[in-house]
């Protein structure tokens, strides 16, 4: 437990407090990306280089500017609610949360004597990872690619403009 | 900051050279003046001959033509200013980031030129922004806009960062905005910045 | 403090915490893009859980944890695509993206 | 081409009751000009331009002439029933008196229409409006919809002359702001006064820069006046 | 793209003094509308001017040019102005060729008042009025590029070859743009024999500069990809609407006042008219490659030609010059189009009614039926390519 | 001699750090590096800002630059001073935090991916063993604070300027991904410096650099195009396409920052040249064997100047695209010879025979070009015309 | 093929670019300050008045007959006649301009006022460099910024200025003419003509700014 993990943990709930509770939609996604930044940093403090890499390729290159678009598409970040930013049913909402977060912590905190306390560092380098992938993983692999591919199109399709013959 | 004009070159032939922080800083301001990308009229074809191949305005640096108001240190006002597009110069002035330079570039711009006679010529655009350098002419030939340039230039280096004489921006009374007129059922209104334009006394 | 005990203990109730403001965020928010947020935050905190069992594991060299946490990630961005897809069809529908109001089953 | 006595004949046959008058140019370019009734204008308009052997496809300029008031100084022979006592007998004897008589002819406001034809490579075929009056009967028909040409220009002739042209589809001021009040093109137009400084003034300039220098002057003076 | 930013810095925004623009929902379509103005001071615009333009996404549904920024009241001075003195005023009408509205209104003048004007004085005329429709073309290719974002390589080359002209205009007439140099019955100085060689060397160099600039633009993907097609100009609808000059031609239509008029001496020249056959921007581009070569021709049949003699008719008047009552239509293929002059004289020494019928104003009357349909981009590629110069277009 | 002028800065780099304790060595080490690269890119981008415009002034007749300092060399120097002391606006409106952590973030991001270029023989900060994608997840989040910019500003153009400077970088960054991806797959690794070592050999004196190969050659043109696209640089400068939308998304920015904005473009251009050049052009390694004896560094520099200088040529001569041209072009033409390239790769990869494998992939890399072309034209309605006279 | 046009284009740019440093065609920049384009001699920026002589007000051509006044068309001139008379370079008694300004802010350098001149009086100058930072006091001419010899005359306009100087000779040779056979006619009376008045002293500037530091 290192202070560097201490920060990074506090950047990373921040960015996430912050992208549930700003009222501006545009500022929730910025610390939203904050937040996947964050985790990036912690996947690399875990040994995962090539899992923080792909987090900020695919959240902060890919998904983050999705979300942008998507806000500023249905231009929600301008258009103040009448009834606030939250839901009519926050409250139930907000104690569900925090039973599951008690429950989560709870189960954590009871099993901590019983968690494994290894501390070197295992070896997953590329090659490693690229032999794993297309040996032991390749079944997964193809059909997420086949997904992939799959939300791909879909997505197109939902996202298209009907054409105006289409009425 | 003062140092001895004489100390200094003296110096100079000692291979010692002393740079002011006035010197630096005056130097660089007029070593990069950025235009904004803004023409009017006539004067704004011999604006351009004056930054292509044959007068090349590149050579001072100058050829960074900005189209956003923010990055430009200079605007050459080049042409006639007409009272539908006055309020849209004052605006566009107001948007520039100082230090910030002003060009009045030719008989139109300075004073309404031969059309100040016209009902929708503004006789002059220093009835509403200051004018650091007016270049007569109609148009000016694009060596006299380089000439004008120089000018500038000069004036920006005998600038002193303190006391009287020294710039607009460093002068914290000196107005930063200036008010744009409005358009009236006749005429602009008001038909001058008192602030700016003073009427010199004609003796007579 | 726990996490002197086990590193991994901290990052389980780190991703325990983002889950849970993830869920709150989903459960709370009217605005269907921030529900969605929220849905991205929890599946984050999943990806943490994984990668940090696939850490202090008993068997790293296997690297379960990890590929878990890489097909994660692969299907969240497709998610993300198809779900902000379906919030820009919806708002050019019913012209407006707040859950509250997407209560009525045709378009 | 036709001359311009054919072209009349044709508008004639064309559009019973067109009226159309032709207007003789004295000048040595020799173009003249047909008047054409406004009722009857955008009738014609059409003829000209559909017509086989005319084919006046394209109008080439719009022009605006402002004629104001005009006062005609006019020496006119009257006849008038006088009565007079001749002989003691009142008589009623006409007689004619040559008396000057002054009387304002109203100006009107005119428009002038260039027509050319690119089909048949002749012209120019010059047609003319005139408006009631400068003040309340100001509307035209517009020729807009015959030639799209005129959309621009007779714009133009409303903001500046107040010709106000019915049918034109999008009837605003084009060169002069929104907000602005005048027609500065008509002949009684007064510009704005914004001669505060002069260096070479002439004529009414120079009368109206005396009148800024005066309360300059004034001014200065009273500044002094309350410096001391 | 539809646009949030409905709200910018309160007058202070860049966005406030280029662009007014406010979020309009268009009832029928439902869509959002965005209302965009595109000057007076954009970049691209020419000048002064300013597009109000409605756009769905990228796609314009409406666009409506605002003029006046560049009223300079030209028609009004002129009405208090004697003849003479209208003359320089001509030269800021259209200010990139001052000869041509030089020759337009001397024309008027002549027809006005029955004046003859002197051969020499005539091949002159043509000699200047071609050089400047040479540079006015080279400069109109290179502005047009300029728009499309190239970054002033071309209109650089244009230039390079319109100083060359302009050394020549300035050795004629005295100044590089504001010449100032025809006088109703010929021209105001002679031409010198040394001016005249200056211009057959000029003239054999120019067919290189046409060669250099179809080689690094007329087959280039990038300009083909965002011309053709862009802007079509329908031929019936350019008849209608008074479209005249190379934007004409370039939609088939074939209507050259030099050709049907046959003014001053163009029927002693061989030369064609080159035409266009989709009257796209592409197309109107290339006419004017094609009519500066043309022009080219002319000035080698011109240079070869032209005569010895006067240059001013000596009955000319220049003082006190009042032509009788009546009025003219002078007009001739400038540049840009149907340059005209209509004058009333009431025998005064100024006009009566000095009217301008300038090319470009007429022009722009299709700009919104060009533009419609078309991404925002193209607007001002379409508005490149009708040519327009702001002092004409406003006066 | 040699030996040692190539190692200098690895040399110059171990004599400083051994002066300090043992425990600090590392970290320091890095540090010295960091400030090394942030030291010697800001330079090259003056270089390279003042090369644009003598170079830009050549290509049009005339001299560029040349009366601050001698030939003009110290105009960025007055430009930086300038920049520096100019008033710095933030709009009335805008959101100040964004509008000021944008241009930071895009210099910042910039920046990182110099780490694992490999700028010379040991020359790299950190060999990571995914470095391709190290540089890419930092390329990537460039376009965030692009969009930060234009979002922050409040102002139309700027967002315009956002939404389509990121719209294209979206676009374009799949074909340049691809686009390596063939590299990837002959030389078996994600590092840097292993494709480096990779094409640092050579058959009788020539390198056996990517670019000599069907699939490089391909791999290559598709990746400067995107490259082009990616940095925003004409004909794909549509982002600050100024006959448009003024400045694009850094329209409201002035003083420094706007000069931030122009140091992390031209910095970002440098670092996917050096990408490039790592790719494609043999990264340090000498194009002949003859002239192994030149410094290592010196070899990637020059590459680098030379891309720069070609970028500068194009954008001497095109005009810009417009933005449908330009999507369609991303994805109807360089997506798919990207992955045409990758069957050419894999056609490399498992053929056996030397000259088949040259034939076959010239055949199809060649082929697809002319045909993609044609049928692209084709379908777009362009291509040159001829025109008619009338007498 | 896809790509032609653009190779071609970088062909052209690159000729252009290794063309300047060869060829004067392909460097066209004429560095100003240093450098300057040669003098065209039909040159025209803003009037001057001609003098002939050492003096230039004894020598001022111009009698204030103010054609140019009104000819000029943006109404730049403005000239006061003398109450006096002066001996003009004939020698004949000429009312001479007491005033005579030219507000080089308005003028349009069309030469109007050369071409109407009847006494070969104003010419073109060639000067340009006349940038100011003074709106006021620096483009507002008088007659002493105004009065040039006879001599720059011919420096910048040797052409033209060699054909003002043989017609004027022509004329003063008329003049002569005319005045020997008046003075043999009148002997008598033309002994008395009157002496001018002595030549005005310069000219107090026009105007001057309000905060101005007279």
């Amino acid at each position: 437990m290192s202070v560097v993990f201490f920060v990074l943990t506090a950047m990373t709930l921040a960015g996430a407090l912050a992208a549930v509770l700003l009222k501006n939609l545009v500022h929730c996604a910025l610390s939203l990306t904050v937040a996947f930044a964050g985790l990036a940093l912690l996947f690399l403090e875990l040994d995962a280089q090539f899992v923080a890499f792909v987090q900020i390729l695919v959240y902060v290159g890919a998904v983050a500017i999705l979300v942008v678009f998507a806000i500023l598409l249905t231009r929600s970040a301008e258009t103040p609610k009448a009834g606030g930013v939250f839901s009519r049913t926050w409250l139930a909402g907000l104690s569900v949360a925090a039973a599951v977060f008690a429950v989560l912590g709870w189960a954590v905190l009871e099993s901590t004597p019983w968690l494994p306390q290894t501390t070197e560092a295992p070896a997953a380098d590329v090659g490693q990872i690229g032999e794993a992938l297309m040996s032991r993983y390749v079944l997964p692999l193809e059909i997420v690619a086949l997904l992939l591919t799959a939300a791909l199109i879909g997505a197109v399709i939902v996202a298209m403009h009907e054409k105006d013959g289409a009425q | 900051m003062a140092v001895d004009e004489g100390l200094k070159i003296e110096l100079g032939k000692q291979g010692v050279f002393v740079t002011t922080l006035q010197e630096l800083y005056n130097w660089g301001r007029r070593s990069s003046v950025w235009p904004m990308n803004f023409g009017l009229a006539c004067c704004a074809i011999e604006m351009i001959a004056t930054t292509m191949a044959r007068y090349d305005l590149a050579r001072f640096g100058a050829e960074v033509f900005r189209p956003s108001p923010r990055q430009a240190d200079m605007m050459i006002i080049s042409g006639t200013v007409t009272k539908k597009m006055a309020p849209q110069v004052v605006r566009l002035y107001n948007q520039m980031a100082e230090p910030r330079y002003v060009i009045a570039m030719g008989a139109c711009a300075i004073s309404g030129g031969p059309f100040k006679q016209g009902y929708n010529v503004l006789k002059g655009i220093d009835r509403y922004i200051p004018v650091d350098i007016h270049i007569p002419g109609c148009p000016p030939r694009p060596e006299a806009l380089l000439e004008a340039f120089m000018a500038l230039q000069k004036k920006i280096d005998a600038q002193p960062l303190t006391g009287e004489g020294r710039p607009r921006h460093l002068d914290a009374d000196a107005p930063g905005e200036f008010p744009v007129p409005a358009q009236g059922e006749h005429d602009l209104e008001p038909a001058a910045n008192k602030n700016v334009w003073t009427v010199p006394v004609v003796i007579r | 403090m726990i996490g002197g005990a086990s590193p991994l203990a901290g990052y389980l109730l780190v991703a325990a915490l983002m889950f849970a403001i993830g869920l709150a965020g989903a459960l709370t928010r009217r605005n269907a893009i921030l529900v969605l947020i929220g849905i991205e935050l929890m599946l984050n905190a999943a990806n943490l859980n994984l990668i940090a069992f696939w850490r202090y594991g008993p068997h790293p060299e296997v690297l379960t944890g990890m590929m878990f946490a890489i097909f994660s990630i692969a299907v969240a961005a497709a998610e993300a695509a198809v779900g902000l897809g379906l919030v820009i069809q919806i708002h050019r529908h019913a012209k407006t993206v707040d859950v509250d109001q997407m209560n009525r089953m045709k378009g | 081409m036709k001359t311009l006595e054919e072209i009349q004949a044709a508008i004639e046959a064309a559009v019973p009751g067109a009226g159309v008058e032709i207007v003789p140019n004295p000048a040595p370019s020799g173009e003249h000009s047909l008047r054409l009734k406004p009722e009857t204008a955008v009738e014609v308009a059409t003829f000209l331009r559909d017509d086989g052997e005319l084919a006046l496809d394209y109008l080439s300029n719009v022009t605006g002439v402002d004629w104001p008031d005009k006062e005609i100084a006019e020496k006119v022979k009257v006849t008038r029933a006088v009565t007079k006592t001749v002989d003691g007998v009142e008589q009623t004897a006409e007689e004619t008196v040559e008396e000057t008589r002054k009387r304002v002819e109203p100006g009107f406001l005119e428009v002038v229409y260039h027509l050319f034809s690119m089909a048949r490579s002749h012209g120019p075929v010059v047609l003319r409006m005139r408006t009631g009056n400068r003040s309340d009967r100001v509307d035209l028909p517009s020729l807009t919809p015959v030639w799209r040409s005129a959309e621009f220009q007779e714009r133009e002739i409303f903001d500046l002359y107040g010709v106000v042209f019915k049918g034109h589809p999008d009837l605003r001021r084009i060169l002069m702001w929104d907000g602005f009040k005048d027609h500065p093109m008509r002949r009684d137009y007064v510009a704005p006064d914004d001669f505060e400084y002069e260096p070479t003034p002439h004529d009414e300039v120079l009368a109206r820069a005396q009148a800024h220098r005066a309360a300059q002057q004034a001014a200065a003076a009273a500044q002094e006046g309350t410096g001391q | 793209m539809t646009n949030p930013a409905t709200e910018y810095a309160a007058g202070q925004g860049i966005g406030d003094a280029r662009l007014d623009g406010r979020m309009v929902v268009d009832p029928d379509s439902g869509t959002d509308l965005l209302e965009v103005a595109m000057g007076p001071h954009h970049p691209s615009t020419h000048g002064v001017f300013r597009m109000d333009v409605a756009l769905d996404g990228e796609r314009i549904t409406r666009l409506k040019p605002v003029f006046g920024y560049l009223h300079r009241n030209h028609e009004k001075l002129g009405e208090g102005h004697t003849y003479l003195a209208s003359m320089p005023y001509t030269d800021r009408l259209d200010y990139i060729c001052s000869l041509t509205n030089n020759w337009a209104y001397a024309l008027a003048v002549e027809k006005l008042a029955g004046q003859e004007v002197p051969e020499r004085a005539e091949y002159l005329r043509v000699i200047v009025g071609e050089l400047t429709r040479v540079q006015n073309h080279a400069l109109s290719v290179g502005f047009l590029i300029q728009d499309m974002g190239a970054s002033g390589t071309p209109l650089m080359y244009a230039f390079r070859e319109r100083e060359k002209i302009l050394d020549l205009f300035e050795a004629l007439t005295g100044s590089r743009m504001m010449c100032n140099y025809m006088r109703f019955g010929g021209c105001r100085v002679d031409a010198t024999s040394e001016w005249l060689d200056a211009v057959r060397k000029v003239v054999t160099g120019l067919p290189q500069f046409a060669d250099e600039f179809e080689q690094l633009l007329c087959t280039n993907e990038i300009l083909m990809a965002r011309t053709q097609g862009v802007g079509v100009l329908r031929p019936e609808l350019a008849v209608s609407a008074g479209v005249t000059g190379p934007a004409l031609r370039a939609a088939g239509v074939n209507y050259d006042i030099r050709k049907v008029d046959r003014y001053s001496i163009y029927d002693r020249f061989k030369f064609k008219v080159p035409l266009g056959e989709h009257g796209d921007v592409y197309d109107r581009f290339m006419i004017r490659l094609l009519e500066l070569r043309e022009s080219i021709k002319i000035l080698e049949q011109a240079l070869k030609e032209i005569p010895d003699g006067p240059v001013m008719d000596p009955k000319a008047k220049i003082r006190n010059f009042r032509p009788k009552v009546g009025e003219a239509y002078g007009r001739i293929e400038a540049p840009k189009g149907e340059l005209g002059f209509y004058l009333i004289s009431d025998g005064g020494p100024n006009p009566y009614r000095y009217r301008v019928r300038p090319p470009s104003f007429v022009n722009l009357t299709i700009l919104e039926d060009m533009c419609l349909g078309h991404n925002v981009a193209d607007v001002v590629l379409i508005l490149g390519s009708v040519d327009i110069v702001l002092g004409e277009v406003d006066r | 001699m040699l030996e040692k002028a190539d190692q200098v800065f690895v040399l110059l780099l171990h004599w400083l750090v051994g002066y300090l304790p043992a425990a600090w060595r590392p970290a320091s080490g890095v540090l010295l590096c960091v400030v090394a690269i942030i030291a010697v890119y800001p330079t090259l981008f003056a270089l390279a800002v003042l090369l644009e415009r003598k170079g830009l002034g050549r290509m049009q007749n005339r001299y560029g630059p040349n009366r601050v300092g001698p030939f003009g060399i110290l105009q960025p120097v007055a430009d930086g001073i300038k920049s520096l002391t100019k008033e710095d606006i933030v709009p009335f409106n805008a959101d100040a935090l964004v509008h000021f952590i944008a241009p930071l973030m895009l210099v910042v991001a910039v920046f990182m991916g110099f780490a694992v270029l490999p700028m010379g023989r040991n020359m790299v900060l950190v060999d990571l063993d995914a470095s391709l994608l190290f540089f890419f997840a930092m390329g990537a989040s460039t376009e965030l604070s692009v969009f930060m910019a234009g979002w922050s500003s409040r102002n139309k153009y700027s967002l315009l300027g956002a939404m389509r400077a990121v719209a294209q970088m979206i676009s374009y960054e799949v074909p340049l991904l691809l686009s390596t991806v063939g590299v990837v797959m002959i030389t078996g690794s994600l590092s840097l410096v292993d494709i480096v070592d990779a094409q640092n050999r050579y058959t009788w004196g020539l390198a056996h650099w990517n670019v000599f190969k069907p699939w490089g050659l391909a791999g290559f043109a598709m990746f400067v195009i995107a490259s082009m696209a990616e940095t925003n640089r004409s004909p794909f400068d549509l982002p600050e396409g100024e006959s448009e939308i003024v400045a694009g998304y850094f329209t409201e920015y002035s003083g420094f920052k706007f000069a931030l904005f122009f140091l992390g473009e031209y910095v970002g251009m440098f670092g996917i040249a050096g990408l490039g050049t790592s790719l494609f052009l043999g990264g340090w390694s000498s194009p002949l064997a003859v002239l192994s004896w030149v410094p290592s560094w010196i070899w990637f520099f020059s590459k680098v100047m030379v891309w720069i200088c070609f970028f500068i040529w194009v954008r001497g001569t095109m005009p810009r695209l417009r933005q449908d041209q330009l999507m369609n072009f991303a994805w109807k033409f360089v997506l798919p010879m990207t992955l045409l390239n990758l069957l050419v790769a894999a056609e490399w990869r498992f053929v056996a025979d030397m000259w088949l494998r040259w034939i076959a992939g010239m055949v199809i890399v060649v082929g697809a070009y002319v045909l993609m072309g044609r049928v692209g034209m084709r379908r777009e309605h362009f291509g040159p015309r001829t025109y008619r006279y009338a007498e | 093929m896809l790509g032609e046009g653009i190779l071609k284009g970088l062909a052209e740019t690159a000729k252009n670019f290794a063309g300047s440093y060869v060829s004067k065609d392909r460097l066209t920049t004429v560095q100003y300050p240093e450098e300057r384009i040669a003098p065209i001699e039909a040159t025209r920026d803003f009037p001057f008045l001609v003098y002939d002589g050492e003096d230039w007000q004894a020598g001022l051509r111009c009698v204030a007959c103010q054609i140019c006044e009104k000819e000029c068309p943006p109404k730049c001139i403005y000239i006061e006649k003398s109450k006096d008379k002066k001996p003009d370079y004939v020698g004949k008694p000429q009312i001479y301009p007491a005033r005579f300004d030219i507000d080089i802010s308005v003028c349009m350098s069309c030469q109007i006022c050369v071409e109407v001149c009847p006494f070969e009086a104003i010419k073109m100058d060639t000067v340009f460099e006349l940038a100011t930072e003074d709106r006021f006091g620096g483009l507002l001419l008088d007659r002493s910024k105004l009065a040039k010899s006879n001599e720059y005359y011919h420096t910048i306009h040797p052409t033209e200025a060699a054909e003002v100087d043989a017609r004027l000779a022509e004329e003063k040779a008329k003049v002569e003419a005319k005045a020997r056979a008046a003075a043999e006619a009148a002997a008598a009376k033309a002994a008395a003509a009157p002496a001018a008045g002595a030549p005005a002293k310069t000219e107090p500037p026009a105007v001057k700014p309000a905060g101005g530091a007279e």
